[in-house]
């Protein structure tokens, strides 16, 4: 039984029919990357997941848990963490706080201190703005703010939407390196990229996903070699 | 080019007609103040007193206010009925309060009226909250995700409704609040010609402290972070693991409750009550929230207190110098006018953020 | 929807039926009533009704007869409407609910003391074809909205409560004649309040507060002028107002002090004169003012309202010890209806009016052979000018031409200790002073 | 009957309590409030049921319609949850009644009379209290009843509960209305002077149920729809007229008081459309309404005016286009300042702009001018005709208005399509947007605002030579909320919508004026239900519907936190 199993789920926007039938599966310790062209459904499966959007059909399962009925922040609770699309830092919030909202289901101080001493550890940067608001921060460093503040709670699986958006092609590199260290250290992660070269590099499996519907799975290295998503998401002719 | 030309034109006029609106408010103020303290038939003493006055009305006004800024800022929603709030606040006090005074509990020492005030406070925010929740509950939690005038009507609607439903408990009748004698005392401040009743501090420090605190909680506790949280972005929000649900409720909890303390505080100085008493308190705390940035907590004290002191002293102070009959009957106009005032210089209030213009 | 249409379309369909039913002359259904009916009507009563410029009200055997009471019953003015409502339904107790060989069916229209309210009001009761007598309205405003429909219609109203002066002067317009009232003048209480405070307390200089309404603004200035026609002087800022919403009074007080009274009149409501009163004590330069309000404010609920500094102050307001003395029994039938004291003044003026009303009826009616009663609505205004040494509750009853019927009987009150309490006790003991007989024909 | 057995065990109790337990809510608030007790003495029908009762019985059997909804059960069983609901409601007030045995609750709440006692125990005090639970099980049982009919058998109900309710409603001012009509007769038999009668009830619903079967609107309509294009406006021209004739023959039929009250109507959707354009094309909230309307009101009372405070001895016809042009330069010159303001602002700058007027109009300032509180009066009418006259009184205000509404319709409609309606939708949807495409921001405000002054000051003259005078206190907030009110409720933006909310929200509560205060209490519930459950409007225009139903699904539908705000 994989960790996180998506199975056959339908997801509608009024009339739009926004993903069709999407399944897909991430196993424990396995980076999965879910590639697709902009407005292909990404977001929106990784909502499904996060409990943001209710799927009509279809069911999203937890490590054999039925997710259907669980409200957000339970499934937060749960060991799912989203870091959504463009970062979405709290501008008016300082790093710390930010980071303190990110461990907001944790009960204790002492585990709460840990996560924040860990994420300062993983990016030194951030402690040194510690008290400044997440408005002011870089593209680069909000990003590592969003990812620090997704793994305050440890999560068992997490999404990441568009990591690389938006950023210096150094700083892309330096994300993806991430993304591997938090990965050796044990977590599953469901990787969204529109990036799909890099993506595919640091990624186990992947799914490529065309207009709400999933049309290639494969693992990382076949996808890659894969003449027609070469053709349509590494810009080779 | 004759278009570009009128268009000019117009620019240049419209331009011409604001500056003259600000000259003109502002001209008034100078020479009016200028006149009546030229005139001298105001003590020092009376200045005083006018400004304590403006002062208390003031605390009033921010407690409420807090409970309109804080639900904009999550919601966006102008919470109309929230003066029915404040005013059912001040029904649950009354009747605490006439519940004790009955037993003679309220005025038998010093300290049972200090323990009766608590009670009252609390009956009055027992009350307060209970409704406010109610109507999150029924009248705006189903229009969330509706346009934005849509739960402004239902808000209006909830409005009336609470108004007329206090009206259909208690009738029209006025009801007057019991003296707590102590508080109705003086302070002995020696100064011949200017008095200060207990009220009026126990008034402007208990507004004070609840501010503060309040500040305090929304600065510094997890809870109070988690509702800044979900006011910036509530799917982001929802993702940390946050309770969104919550979060709201708690802010019209913390709303409500403000306005319930600030009820027992109306009721103990202005010692009326009846069904119609939240209509104006509401719509001038609401302005006074506008006037110190709405969504901004620091804002609507600050907003609050300014208020109170333009309605206090503002009519004496610009226009008994003209020689306008009944001035104070003119305090809203005035108080209105400085928003507006206000409001072309700092487009989104006096603490507001110039991205708020954003809107 | 498809509901909403269905009802539509047949709403429509009945209003065309209506329409097509109506006769050309809609505007005055008073003679339409007596044209159709003129066939089953003796010979003499359909003379008189086809007379009668206004035609007649028509009431046929079995049917009720309908007496209306129209005035403030909601909003923040509505104890003076129920106040006086109360008065007219004990009046219609007293006689047993039966007038004319009739039930009477009584029934109320909220007029809501403003203009609009009142015009719509009586827009509404001047389509009701079956009301023979009007008692109200409770506000001054309410009359001038809705004098000139009442007139058109050929009704008469009595009021109990409308006291501004200018609704009864000798030279008022042709529609005023469809007002009467059993209230006195406030031409009479602001004299009265000028007159005591100048000539029985000898005090030089006065102060008066309105609140903003027509009320209280044209009593403050009849005190006023009169006050300055006596010898006394306004003080400098002596001429306040505050708004009926207000609370904090401290700045208009504060205005006052700067050129101390020795008296301050302030006609206001309820609400804005206890905060008055309450504020004013605390005020420097004021302590020793005498504070004084009219009748709107004479109620129990305003010594609530104004607390413990209520104790000294006064109240102009209609002297109810001079009242006949039917007012005990009147009182003590209120408390068994009621379950409590009067809300205001009024209740005894309304009771008055009711009785005129029914006297006028009796004096008019006609009755046929099939026993319905015909009331010619011209003759039936005459009858209630006409109206001489009717016994009220008040004193004796004289209409003369400018539409006053009751003797205007005032006093000042002083609330006492007895009357702050706690608990408040209503009503207080007798007034401490009250004019020569000859002040009101001066 | 239904074969599928179902076992007690599998009725939803929960649910079922907790409905029950918010019918009593209901119906102990009823009873409170004052709806119960105050309209026992207002007959539905004469010696059966008075309008108190009749708000318990609906209460009580919704009660039991909501909880078959909630608790779905089929076959035998299927009324107990409903039963248990009801009798659960019922149980609310027979506490009510021990409860007041016990302590005076009269001491708060000044409902809990004698009276009341005595309607709900039926006379019979504490010893009838249990009643009111039978009670309760009864009605819970038949809504749960009527909840499960079929469609064809509940219209039928619905419609009877309907009529029985209008038709006691209204009796007063319809038996009036044939009163001065050959059909006094029949207006007797059908109406007592409050309420049905027993016959009236009786016919009512016959007639009624009857009609509505026989003609019943979707059989129309499809026979309609059947028809060929030239068959069908042969069919819709000459209901137009009709509809046209009614609408011109409405203060006829029905006497000279619904005469006035549509007279305002009619006043109000004038206002409605003129805050459409203002709200509805450009997105401006504007609360202070009523400075303009007073502008335009005052106007007209002092170039018109007979009194001391008339200065002209106009014409209606000659002051009402100043009226006009003064309430656009006041919308010119207050507008100035705040139009740079956004949002949520400049509702609150508006709403203090309306409140200055008010209370310059009642000063002591301006009285020397206005007549402060005691107004300016005798105003004329339009046209001074004898009060018999086809135009007498509201007659010929109702005319003008409804003339003046058709104008503005149109030019709303023109409007829209033209350039400054495209600029006005572009500002309404982003103003930063529009301003980088070249839309100068503030003239294009600035017109819209003073174009919905103009016609909040053409209503103003209206109203002023409508009631013949023009008091302060007649320049109120309320005015100001209740055109927005009508704007929103009718449907943003929709012709046909504003007139709809008029009727709905200026009507109705002056039609049942009778009621007093209990008005405002239904106008607030109505203004929430509205919004709950047709928040698109009643007539929205298909734009704004469309709006409606995207915002909400855009993340509402189906999603379970609201739309990530943009960050401000």
């Amino acid at each position: 039984m994989a960790l996180l199993d998506v199975d056959g789920i339908n997801a509608f926007y009024g009339n739009i029919h926004a993903l069709r039938d999407v399944s897909l599966s991430v196993d424990d310790g396995e980076i999965v990357t879910l590639i697709g062209a902009n407005g292909a459904g990404k977001t929106t499966t990784l909502n499904c997941i996060s409990g943001l959007v209710r799927p009509r059909s279809g069911t999203v399962k937890l490590a054999g848990e039925d997710l259907a009925k669980v409200q957000p922040h339970h499934i937060v609770e749960r060991g799912v963490v989203q870091v959504p699309e463009g970062r979405r830092t709290f501008a008016r919030l300082t790093v710390d706080e930010n980071l303190r909202m990110g461990g907001f289901t944790l009960t204790s101080e002492a585990n709460l201190r840990d996560g924040i001493s860990r994420a300062y550890d993983m990016f030194p940067r951030l402690k040194e703005r510690r008290s400044q608001t997440g408005g002011t921060l870089s593209g680069g460093e909000q990003q590592m703010l969003a990812i620090g503040r997704a793994l305050m709670v440890s999560p068992r699986v997490l999404l990441l939407d568009e990591p690389s958006m938006g950023l210096a092609p150094t700083l892309v590199e330096s994300i993806f390196e991430t993304i591997s260290s938090i990965h050796a250290q044990g977590t599953s992660i469901l990787l969204v990229e529109q990036n799909a070269l890099m993506a595919l590099n640091v990624a186990g499996r992947g799914y490529v996903l065309q207009s709400g519907q999933i049309i290639l799975s494969d693992t990382a290295a076949n996808l890659a070699a894969n003449e027609q998503v070469r053709q349509a998401y590494l810009g080779e002719i | 080019m004759y278009a570009r030309v009128m268009e000019r034109i117009t620019d240049v006029a419209i331009a011409g007609v604001l500056w003259g609106f600000r000259i003109a408010v502002v001209l008034l103020v100078v020479v009016g103040s200028a006149l009546t303290l030229g005139g001298g038939r105001h003590s020092a003493e009376s200045w005083l007193s006018l400004i304590v006055s403006g002062a208390v009305l003031g605390s009033i006004y921010a407690l409420i206010a807090l409970g309109y800024t804080m639900v904009y800022g999550i919601l966006r929603l102008i919470n109309f009925a929230h003066g029915e709030i404040f005013m059912a606040g001040t029904f649950g006090g009354y009747f605490v309060a006439t519940a004790l005074s009955g037993i003679g509990f309220l005025n038998l020492n010093p300290i049972t009226s200090i323990i009766s005030v608590v009670l009252m406070m609390a009956g009055a925010i027992v009350v307060s909250v209970t409704l406010a929740l109610l109507v999150e509950r029924i009248a705006y939690r189903p229009l969330r995700n509706a346009p934005r005038l849509v739960p402004l009507i239902s808000a209006i609607g909830a409005s009336f409704f609470l108004q007329y439903t206090f009206r259909g408990f208690f009738g029209p009748g006025i009801y007057a609040y019991p003296t707590v004698g102590i508080l109705d005392a003086q302070v002995p401040l020696g100064i011949e010609g200017f008095r200060v009743k207990w009220i009026d501090v126990l008034v402007i420090v208990s507004a004070v402290v609840m501010m503060a605190g309040l500040f305090l909680f929304v600065q510094r506790t997890k809870l109070g972070t988690s509702i800044r949280a979900v006011s910036e972005d509530k799917a982001t929000a929802a993702l940390m693991g946050i309770d969104v649900n919550r979060a709201i409720v708690m802010t019209f909890a913390i709303g409500a409750a403000m306005a319930g303390a600030a009820g027992v505080l109306y009721g103990l100085i202005f010692r009326q009550v009846y069904f119609f008493t939240g209509f104006v308190p509401g719509i001038k705390a609401f302005t006074a929230a506008v006037l110190g940035g709405i969504g901004n907590i620091p804002g609507a004290m600050l907003g609050g207190i300014f208020l109170g002191q333009v309605e206090g002293v503002g009519p004496t102070l610009f226009l008994s110098g003209l020689g306008v009959p009944s001035p104070n009957q003119l305090r809203d106009v005035i108080a209105f006018t400085m928003l507006v005032l206000v409001l072309i210089f700092r487009p989104s209030g006096i603490l507001g953020e110039r991205v708020a213009q954003r809107a | 929807m498809r509901n909403t249409l269905r009802w539509s379309a047949v709403l429509t369909g009945m209003l065309l039926v209506l329409a097509a039913c109506q006769p050309a002359s809609s505007g005055s259904p008073g003679q339409s009533t007596a044209e159709s009916a003129s066939a089953a009507a003796s010979v003499d009563a359909a003379a008189v009704c086809a007379a009668d410029e206004a035609g007649c009200v028509e009431i046929p055997s079995g049917e009720p007869l309908h007496i209306v009471f129209w005035g403030v019953l909601s909003g923040a003015d509505s104890t003076l409407g129920e106040d006086s409502k109360r008065g007219v339904e004990i009046a219609i107790d007293d006689i047993n609910n039966t007038l004319l060989g009739h039930d009477i069916q009584f029934s109320t229209e909220d007029g809501l003391c403003t203009p609009e309210g009142g015009n719509t009001a009586a827009q509404k009761l001047a389509a009701d074809t079956t009301i023979a007598g009007l008692i109200g309205p409770s506000c001054t405003d309410e009359s001038l909205g809705g004098m000139q429909t009442l007139y058109d219609a050929g009704m008469t109203t009595i009021s109990s409560s409308a006291t501004r002066a200018g609704l009864t002067v000798p030279d008022r317009p042709a529609e005023y004649a469809a007002f009467l009232r059993t209230a006195h003048s406030d031409y009479f209480q602001g004299r009265m309040v000028a007159e005591y405070l100048y000539n029985e307390l000898g005090l030089k200089k006065l102060a008066t507060v309105h609140d903003g309404s027509g009320y209280a603004k044209a009593l403050a200035e009849v005190a006023r002028t009169h006050f300055e026609e006596l010898g006394g002087t306004i003080t400098t800022g002596g001429d306040q107002a505050i708004a009926k919403t207000d609370t904090d009074m401290s700045a208009v007080l504060t205005a006052i002090a700067a050129d101390p009274p020795d008296a301050i009149f302030f006609p206001v409501f309820i609400a804005g004169a206890g905060y008055l009163t309450d504020q004013a004590k605390d005020t420097p330069g004021l302590e020793d003012a005498l504070l004084m309000s009219a009748d709107g404010t004479f109620s129990p609920d305003y010594i609530k309202a104004a607390g413990p500094a209520a104790l000294g102050h006064l109240i102009s307001s209609p002297d109810t010890s001079k009242f006949a003395a039917g007012y005990q029994d009147f009182l003590a039938k209120h408390k068994a209806k009621y379950g409590g004291d009067p809300l205001s003044i009024f209740h005894a003026h309304a009771y008055d009016a009711a009785t005129l009303v029914f006297a006028a009826l009796e004096k008019v009616a006609l009755t046929d052979a099939d026993g319905t009663t015909f009331i010619p609505r011209t003759a039936y205004r005459e009858a209630l000018y006409a109206s001489k040494d009717v016994e009220g509750l008040t004193g004796p009853l004289n209409c003369n031409a400018s539409g006053d019927c009751g003797a205007p009987i005032l006093a000042v009150y002083k609330v006492t200790a007895r009357e702050v309490g706690p608990p408040v006790v209503w009503p207080p003991e007798a007034p401490i002073w009250a004019p020569e007989p000859d002040f009101y024909t001066k | 009957m239904d074969d599928t057995r179902i076992r007690f065990g599998d009725v939803p109790w929960g649910a079922v309590i907790r409905v029950g337990l918010i019918g009593a809510a209901v119906a102990i608030f009823l009873c409170l409030v004052g709806i119960v007790p105050v309209f026992h003495t207002r007959p539905l029908i004469k010696d059966v049921i008075s309008l108190g009762q009749t708000s318990v019985v609906l209460a009580l059997l919704a009660t039991g319609l909501v909880t078959a909804r909630t608790a779905d059960m089929r076959g035998t069983l299927s009324v107990l949850p409903g039963a248990v609901a009801g009798a659960i409601a019922g149980a609310g007030l027979t506490a009510l009644v021990i409860l007041g045995e016990v302590i005076n609750v009269r001491a708060v709440f000044l409902n809990a009379s004698p009276l009341l006692y005595g309607i709900l125990t039926f006379g019979s005090g504490i010893a009838g209290s249990w009643i009111a639970i039978v009670i309760g099980a009864v009605l819970g049982a038949a809504g749960s009843v009527g909840a499960r009919l079929p469609t064809s058998s509940r219209r039928p109900l619905t419609t009877f509960v309907l009529t029985l309710l209008m038709g006691g409603l209204f009796a007063g001012i319809l038996r009036t209305a044939m009163l001065s009509t050959p059909l006094a007769g029949l207006g007797r038999l059908l109406f007592a002077p409050l309420g049905l009668t027993i016959v009236g009830a009786i016919v009512a619903v016959i007639a009624f149920v009857g009609a509505s079967e026989l003609f019943h609107y979707t059989r129309v309509r499809d026979r309609v729809n059947g028809m060929a294009p030239a068959q069908q406006r042969l069919v819709t021209w000459p209901l137009l007229a009709i509809a046209a004739f009614a609408v011109l023959m409405l203060p006829h039929a029905l006497g000279p008081f619904v005469a006035q009250v549509i007279a305002l109507v009619a006043l109000y959707v004038l206002m409605g459309l003129g805050l459409n354009i203002t709200l509805g094309l450009a997105g401006l909230l504007d609360l202070g309404f009523v400075a303009f309307f007073a502008v335009g009101a005052y106007t007209v009372a002092l170039l018109t005016g007979t009194s001391e405070f008339g200065i002209a001895d106009w014409p209606f016809w000659a002051a009402i286009p100043f009226a006009v042009l003064f309430a656009m330069v006041f919308g010119a010159i207050l507008g100035l300042p705040i139009l740079g303001i956004r949002g949520d602002y400049l509702a609150i700058a508006t709403l203090g702009f309306g409140e200055i007027i008010r209370i310059l109009a009642g000063s002591d300032l301006l009285s020397p001018w206005l007549g402060g509180p005691h107004g300016i009066l005798n105003v004329p009418k339009p046209i001074a005709v004898q009060p018999t006259h086809f135009l007498a009184g509201p007659n010929q205000i109702y005319y003008i208005a409804i003339a003046c509404a058709v104008l503005i319709a149109f030019v709303a409609w023109r409007l829209r399509g033209s350039r400054i309606g495209r600029a006005w939708l572009s500002i309404r949807e982003d103003e930063d947007v529009a301003e980088a495409l070249g839309v100068n921001l503030v003239q294009t405000k600035i017109l819209a605002y003073v174009l919905g002054a103009g016609f909040a000051g053409l209503g103003g003259g209206i109203f002023a030579s409508l009631v013949g005078s023009i008091f302060s206190s007649s320049i109120q907030l309320f005015v100001s909320i209740n055109v927005v009110a009508i704007v929103v409720v009718g449907g943003m933006g929709s012709i046909p919508g504003a007139v709809l909310g008029a009727l709905f929200l200026i009507g109705v509560p002056e039609l049942f004026r009778e009621f007093s205060e209990y008005r405002f209490l239904f106008y607030g519930a109505a203004l929430i239900l509205m919004m709950l459950y047709r928040p698109e409007g009643l007539m929205p225009t298909r734009f704004a519907a469309r709006e409606v139903h995207l915002e909400s699904q855009e993340l509402g539908a189906d999603t379970v936190v609201a739309a990530p705000t943009e960050s401000t």
